[in-house]
Order: C-alpha cells, then structure tokens, then sequence
C-alpha cells in the first residue's frame, strides 16, 4: 500500500517536471538584448566589464549584485560547522588527542602528502585570488585547501588542527566580510556597495572590494571546512 | 551611521562571526553579546517604525543596485511590523534562556550563536525582497533550527532533528524548482518585478510554480499534513527553542506564503485554498491536541491550530480579515510564548512531560501557574485579554463575508480548546497535590520575560487601541498591492495590476 | 558539437545508471563512492554546459568533501545497509553536556 | 544535419537526467529505511536541481561568462553567452546543500551511538 502511493507520488512529480520542463526549450535565449537589458542576466552580463571591471561575470553576480547572498551563504556554512559541533559535542578530557586514522598510512603515503600539501595550498590561494578573472573563487580555492588539510589528517596520525587558529581565522574573515559591507553602507549609503577605484579589466588588482571579499570568503571557507572535517574526524569509534 | 533595515541582518551576523573570539575573553559575554546585539535591533525597530508610520515604505538597496537588478530589502508597515514583534519576542526569549539550564561554556556559546542566527534568519525571511534571498534566508533558519532542535542529548532530540530535517529538506527543493521555473519564465528574481511580468505567464506554469511554492511553504508554514515535524521538534527542542518556534519560525513560514499569494501570483482559487487548507489543518491540530498527555505537544498542537485560523483570515482576505489575521499572528507570538515559558516550568521535571502529574501544582508553583492560566484564558480568546479582539474582528470580517459555517467552525473551535486548556488548568489549581515532585525554581530572567509577555497580553487587552493603529497600517500594506511594487520599481507599469480581493 | 552531444548522451545514460546503483547497492561504502561518481558526472556536465565556475565548485565540494564526511560517518555507523542491531540497548552517555540540577 | 538536432538530443540528455536524478533520489528517500541511504538520497536530488539550473541557463553556442579583452569585442559580434544568474545560483544552492548534508550526517551519527543503529524501522521514536 505504502509502496503504491510513494510510486504515485513520484509518477505525478515526475510528470509535473517533465510537462513543464518540455515548456522550456532547451538552448534558447530567454536574456534577450544586452544593449537594453530587461532580464537580470543581461544586464549582468553588459554592465559588468564597465561598471566593476570584473572579467568573471559569475564572480562579479555572487560577489557584487548579489553579494547579500553570499553573505547569507557562508553563514549557513558557519552555521553547519557551529551545529555540528554542538551536536556532536563531547566533553574531552584534558589534554586527550583521537586519531583521526586507526592505522599509520604506508610511508609512500606520508612522504607524497608532504610533498602535495604546500601545492594544494597554494592552488586553493591561487584560485580565490584570482577569483575575478577566471573560473573559481572563494568558495572553491577554499575547499581545495580544506581537501589538502584533510589530506594531511589522513596521512599523519598526529596532525592536529590548532583549533584557536580555526576559530581566529573563521572569526576574522567573517568580520572583514561583514566590515567591508558596512564601511560601504557608511561611505557610499548602501550595504556592500564598492568604494574603491575599479581598475583595468583583467588586472589582478581590479574590480574594487570584489577580490578582497572572495579573497576574506576564502579563508572562512577553508577554516570552516577544515573545521567541519576535524570535528567529524576526531569523534571516537564505536 | 543612518539607521537602516540592512542593520536587522549585518549586525547580528557581524556579532556572530565576532562570538567565538569574544568567549576567549570571558566566558559570560557569549550570553550578554546577543542580548545586546537584540537590545539593538530593537532600538533599530523603533527608529524605523516611526519612520516608516510617517514617511510610507523604506526600500533599502544592498550594493548600490537599484531593484530590480540588486538584491533589497523592503520595509513597508507589514513587514516592518513583523520584524519589529519578531525582534521583542527575541529579546523575551535570550532573557528566558539566559540561564535557562547550566550548561558548559562551549556549548552555551554554540547556543548563543545559532539562537542569534535563527533570529537573524527570520527577520530576513519578511525583509527580503529578492525570491532567492528569501530562500537563502529560510535556509539559514532551517539549519540554525535543526541544530538547535538537536541541543539536548538526554532526549529524543536528535530523532526530531532528522524528522525536521528530512521535510525541511523537501521544502527546500520544492521551493528550489519553484524558482527555477519562476526565473525562466519572468527572467528576475526581484519579487516586485515578478509580481509586475506575473500577468504574462501562461496560466498552466502559473498554477505548478504556486503549488511547488505553496508545498515548500506550507511545510514551514505547519500546514496540514505538512506538520509532521512540529510537534516532535517543539517538544524535544529547548524550551526557549521551542517559544522561537512558535513566536518566529512559524511566523516566518506564514507570511512567505501570504506574501507568495498575495503580492507574486494573481491566480483565482489562492485564497479559497488558503481557506480549505486552514480549515482543515485547524480540526485536525486541535482534535491532535485534545488528545495529548504531553503538555508540550499539546501546546504545539494548538500551535498548529492557531496558524489555521490565521491561514483562515488570511483567505477570506479582506482588509478586516487581514487585520485579525495580523493581530492574531502578534496576539500567537506572545500568549504562546508565555503559555510555552510557563508550561515548560511547569513539567521540567515530571515525566514525559505529561499533563496528569501536574495536580496541585497551582499551590506549589503560584506564580508559574498564575502565568499559564492568564496565557490560557487569553489563548482560547476570553474576554478582557488580547486573544479576544483578534478572535472577534476574524469573525466579523467572516460575518461581513456570509461565511456561517467559518463562524461555526471558529467558534466551535474554541469549545475544543477550552476543553483541552481547562483541563489543564483545573489540574494545576482543583488536583489533589502529588507528593515527592521536585518543583523548578525559575531563573530571574525567566520571571522578567514572563511578567513582560503577561503584561502585553494585559495591556494589549484593555487597551488594544495602543497597537491597532499598526497593524491597521500594515494591513493596508499586505493589501496594497500596486503600492509594494510602486515603491519597489517606481517606474514600473502598474496598469495589469489588480488587486484580486 | 557532435562530440559534445554524444559524450553527453554516453554520460547521461552512466549518470543514471550510477545514481540506481547508488541506490540500491546494500553496501552503504559503494552506494557513497557511487555517488561521489555522480558529482564527477555533473561536474563534466557543468563543463559541457559552459559553466566552469560550478564544475570547479561541485569537485572541490562534490567529489571530495561529501564523499569524505559520508565515509567518516560510514566508519561511525553502520556499512550494511540491512545490518539488524546485535542487541538493543541504548548507549548511557556518561559525559552528558547538561547537567540538569 | 541541423546542429538543431543536436539540441533536441542534449536537451532530452540533460533535462532527462535532471529528472531522472530528482526522482531516483526522491525514491531513495521514501523507500529505504537506512539513515545514511536517506541522506545519499537527498544529496542526489540536489544533485539534480543542480543540473536543472545549469540547463535552463544554457545557450546554444553560448560560451561561459568570462570575458577576455577577445571576448569584449565577441560579444559585440554577437557570440551568445550563457545566463551568468543561474549559475551564481547554483554555486550558492551547493555551498548550502553541503551545509544541509554534515548537519544530517552528524545527526546520523548521534542517532546510532544513542540506538546502536541506523536503521528508522528500529528506532522508535522515529516513525510517523
């Protein structure tokens, strides 16, 4: 009986998508023109080169026009890490290290991560700084450093995470964010707005505040990830 | 700095972030900060209040991109009002909770900071003015809700938090496609600007994307048989989780679906279904709730209950209706707030929370059961308290309307509740006392936020005319349709707007 | 654009077929690197479909992390999916947050 | 052949694995009784959403939204990009679906150290 419904459910669902999905053509341009934008995505896409000099339209959307979002977006990762550090919350014993790996890795393992780790970092710093001219940003150079940081607990039995770094580099980050949004409400009357020069497009330096936000979003990411992974890695086994 | 409604959201999220560095410093300024940051928000409230009363609708811009291109935030009376009860009730729940339980440091801070976030998060469901930071907002209270509903480990919280998160879950994604469909056809994301091209879409679209939304919705809104979660999570949450579950999270759900209903669509059959809907989720909460032992699922059940009658008013949409719609939403947050303070208390230590081991407590715990009665008296809508009048102006509004079976039903209603909340009641004050259970002295704070919350109800009862004035402003605001989106978009064509009631 | 769409069919069919086994597979390990597969997918997808910004988020995001946290808590719980509990009884914890008096 | 046709098989590829994702997901979540599957089962219909978004942003020939001093003048010759919205969307979508899924999982594993198990048709308190 259960089973039919769900069945039933998941028919009407699935032909309530496809009826409308097959309204939607596929391919077709709904922006219309760029030089008289009517749609949002146009007018992304024509005001972005001479208004912010930002090269990466997508970088410029999550950052600037809807940085709001964004703000919104690394709190819910704040908040992950917050709750799932209090629902797996433990008192810990003074001075007691948990593993994070059972048994020692092989030594090929353990030299090759040593070697890897300082490139993974530098790819991930690479790739939110340059979060305004190509593909990439914030979020993603900062899971890239989480994955080396997860590498090394993987590796090396003993790799602790300093948790007084995490929470001061998740703290400062989420402040100059926040800080940077109000000194805009304070120069330019409006929450988030840019108040630096914008530069050249396709200059490392260019599109005002946008890089030095994904560059703070960044460094909350990797310490908010790297923080989750801890968290769940040091739980003790059954 | 100008006071303005950006503030609601930058200051508690920049407290947030500043929280953990602040419980390196001393331990107690994680309990006090969003005491503060709230106390803020609050004077913040009332500088914009009376602006807003004097001067109509703030829209306030975030990035220097006028609507519809940036994300905004809409301060009209409606919202405004909203916002402003949301941000009381916050300040009456961190002085609830202040000392609510001992409990350590790190997790007293982990608290603090998702109690904050969960505030924030409503507060930016009723001011956004943008659909998708409107659901970047709702997640944010969704997540800060399931943590908080997992608080405690020496009950089934956890089991209600994956319940919670599992039709929470389904709600996103409903709502997630609602906005993929809506952005294909209307190519924004502004919600002034959908409710200006709503007139264009075909008809078909129109009705699939309102009933993704009202699905998603719905489920934040306990709306029937989408209520599953509620009773599981208000009991297992902490108390004063579960006085915001009630006073904001709830709050929250209901005003995205009569903002969806009354300002995005103009489809004919909304409000009826609005009606049927809240009718029925009305008999089945309140038959729930007669059958409880637990005083907490009972309390949620009427919770439920309650939101369909406001579901109610909301349909039979008029501006009388509205009114009583909108005085019952604040009326709810602050009766069902001291009803879930006080009865808290009251079963903090039986077991189960069950209602049967509460005879005599009325002499034990005087003042705690004074505080559950007045909320129970004024819940089922008796005269000289604040439940009344909102109760009263719904069914005039349904009586302008010919809807006698609504009137029956309402009134009937009522009965039921009074049955349920007077049996409680009579147990605390005519039951022979029990011997050997350990009463829970209140913590100071908690009388405080009490006594506040009894006063309201008093004063809003005797003279209902202290208020009325607002939310008689923010009744025309919800209804004044070609008014939000004139001061949204002021060049928009206004001409295919029409208001449908 | 031949190639594209081809390649695109070909995964498509693999991305369906991935997200069944995913499914029904009782080894929760496999059912986990299944899906840690369909983020691959999809992040491909999102390279044909010119959005190279997501592609880079749902592998750093997809593949590695969600895959990683559902092992850690594969290595918590249980690995079959039909595993029945030895014998019930529920953990006392000890070293419980809330002191209640 | 029309470079249409190959539009009308992408579309049929993409939308149809969208679909195909949400509900096979949607199944893994009503129908299997296992915790973690419940959650492998979310993941896969925001998997799917994703999907969606990407493929209503798309734009036949479109190139990704990134300009370079080329594609300044490309633009004005009429090369087509892709919509940039819902792509930033779809960034934001799966930050917060990864928020979701360590918040289940860490129920998960609450749920099974209080129980011993992981299974909802053991654990009492969870049927409804």
């Amino acid at each position: 009986m259960k089973k039919l419904l769900i069945i039933l459910l998941l028919a009407v669902v699935g032909y309530f998508l496809t009826v409308s999905m097959s309204n939607i053509k596929f391919g077709a341009n709904r922006m219309g023109d760029l030089s008289q934008p009517k749609t949002v995505g146009a007018f992304y896409l024509s005001k972005t080169p001479g208004e912010l000099s930002v090269a990466n339209v997508i970088t410029a959307i999550v950052v600037n026009y809807r940085g709001f979002d964004t703000l919104g977006e690394v709190s819910v990762l704040f908040l992950a890490a917050t709750g799932l550090g209090s629902i797996l919350y433990k008192k810990k014993k003074k001075g007691e290290h948990i593993p994070t790996v059972n048994k020692p890795s092989s030594a090929l393992l353990q030299a090759g991560s040593k070697l890897i780790f300082p490139a993974i970092l530098v790819l991930g710093a690479y790739v939110f700084i340059h979060g305004h001219l190509t593909p990439g940003g914030g979020f993603q150079g900062g899971a890239i450093i989480a994955t080396g940081f997860l590498l090394m607990m993987m590796s090396y039995k003993d790799f602790t995470m300093n948790h007084s770094v995490i929470t001061w580099v998740e703290s400062l980050a989420g402040i100059t964010f926040a800080s940077i949004g109000l000194i805009g409400l304070i120069v330019d009357h409006s929450f988030l707005e840019n108040f630096l020069p914008i530069g050249y497009i396709n200059d490392l330096i260019s599109g005002g505040i946008i890089p030095l936000i994904y560059v703070a979003v960044g460094f909350k990411v990797a310490a908010e990830l790297s923080g989750v992974l801890d968290t769940l890695l040091s739980i003790k086994e059954k | 700095m100008v006071i303005s409604p950006v503030h609601y959201i930058a200051v508690p999220l920049l407290a947030a972030f500043l929280m953990p560095l602040l419980a390196k410093i001393h331990r107690e300024l994680t309990r006090i900060v969003p005491g503060l940051v709230i106390l803020y928000l609050g004077y913040v409230s009332v500088v914009l209040m009376n602006q807003v009363m004097a001067h109509g609708t703030i829209v306030e811009v975030i990035a220097g991109w006028n609507a519809p291109w940036g994300i905004n935030l809409v301060y009209s009376p409606f919202t405004g009002f909203l916002a402003s009860m949301m941000t009381a009730m916050a300040f009456v729940i961190w002085l609830y909770s202040y000392r609510f339980k001992k409990v350590d440091s790190q997790p007293a801070l982990k608290y603090f900071i998702l109690f904050m976030m969960l505030v924030t998060g409503t507060i930016g469901i009723v001011l956004t003015g943008d659909i998708f930071n409107f659901f970047v907002f709702l997640e944010i209270t969704a997540i800060s809700s399931y943590s908080l509903t997992a608080f405690y480990r020496d009950r089934d919280g956890a089991e209600a938090a994956f319940k919670y998160l599992l039709i929470g879950s389904f709600a996103s994604a409903f709502i997630l496609i609602a906005i993929l469909l809506l952005y294909t056809q209307v190519g924004t994301l502004n919600m002034a600007q959908i409710a200006v091209r709503m007139h264009d879409v075909p008809t078909h679209m129109k009705i699939t994307i309102l009933i993704l939304f009202l699905v998603g919705l719905g489920i934040e809104a306990e709306m029937f048989p989408l209520n599953g979660w509620a009773p599981d999570a208000y009991s297992q949450a902490p108390s004063p989780v579960g006085v915001t579950f009630a006073a904001l999270v709830v709050k929250a759900g209901v005003y995205g679906l009569i903002r969806i209903i009354f300002t995005l669509f103009d489809v004919h059959g909304a409000y009826e279904y609005l009606i049927v809907m809240g009718a029925i989720t009305l008999v089945m909460a309140e038959l729930a709730a007669i059958r409880q032992k637990s005083l907490k699922r009972m309390l949620a059940y009427s919770s439920i209950g309650q939101m369909g009658v406001v579901m109610i008013a909301f349909g039979i949409g008029t501006n009388e209706a509205v009114f009583g719609a909108i005085f019952l939403m604040f009326n709810h947050a602050v009766i069902k707030g001291l009803l879930f303070m006080s009865g808290s208390y009251l079963v903090y230590n039986t077991p189960n929370k069950e209602i049967q081991y509460l005879s005599g407590y009325g002499m034990k715990m005087p003042l705690i059961s004074l505080f559950f009665s007045l909320g129970a008296l004024a819940i089922v809508g008796l005269p000289p308290f604040a439940g009344f009048w909102s109760k009263l102006y719904i069914l005039i509004a349904a009586a302008d309307n010919q809807m006698i079976g609504l009137i029956a039903l309402i009134l009937g209603v009522s009965i039921v509740e009074i049955v349920y909340y007077f049996r409680v009641v009579g147990r605390l004050y005519f039951g022979k006392p029990s011997k050997g259970s350990i009463m829970q002295k209140p913590t100071y704070g908690g009388v405080i936020a009490m006594s506040l919350l009894a006063i309201v109800i008093l004063v809003v009862g005797f003279y209902p005319d202290v208020i009325t004035p607002y939310i008689h402003n923010a009744a025309d605001a919800l209804l004044d349709k070609a008014q939000y989106i004139h001061s949204v978009l002021p060049n928009a064509d206004l001409s295919q707007i029409q208001n449908l009631k | 654009m031949l190639f594209y769409t081809i390649v695109l069919i070909i995964l498509a069919i693999i991305l369906l077929g991935v997200a069944i086994y995913a499914v029904v597979q009782k080894d929760l390990l496999y059912a986990v690197i299944a899906t840690g597969v369909i983020s691959l997918i999809l992040s491909v997808f999102f390279f044909i479909l010119q959005a190279p910004d997501v592609a880079l988020t749902e592998a750093a995001i997809g593949i590695a992390l969600t895959t990683i946290i559902f092992i850690i808590t594969i290595r918590n719980t249980s690995r079959m999916e039909d595993e029945m509990p030895l014998d019930h009884e529920p953990n006392s914890e000890s070293d419980n947050q809330v002191e209640t008096k | 052949m029309d470079t249409i046709d190959y539009y009308q098989i992408m579309s049929i590829g993409v939308y149809g694995s969208a679909i195909g994702l949400i509900l096979i997901g949607l199944y893994a979540v009503l129908m299997k009784k296992h915790l973690t599957k419940i959650v492998i089962g979310l993941s896969i219909i925001d998997a799917g959403i994703n999907l969606l978004f990407i493929a209503i942003g798309y734009i036949s020939n479109g190139t990704a939204p990134i300009y370079s001093s080329q594609g300044i003048d490309l633009v004005k010759t009429g090369t087509p990009m892709v919509d940039p919205v819902p792509q930033a969307l779809v960034l934001t979508a799966i930050v917060i679906g990864f928020g979701v899924t360590a918040v289940a999982l860490s129920l998960v594993i609450r749920l099974y150290r209080h129980h011993n198990t992981a299974r909802i048709d053991q654990i009492k308190s969870l049927k409804w």
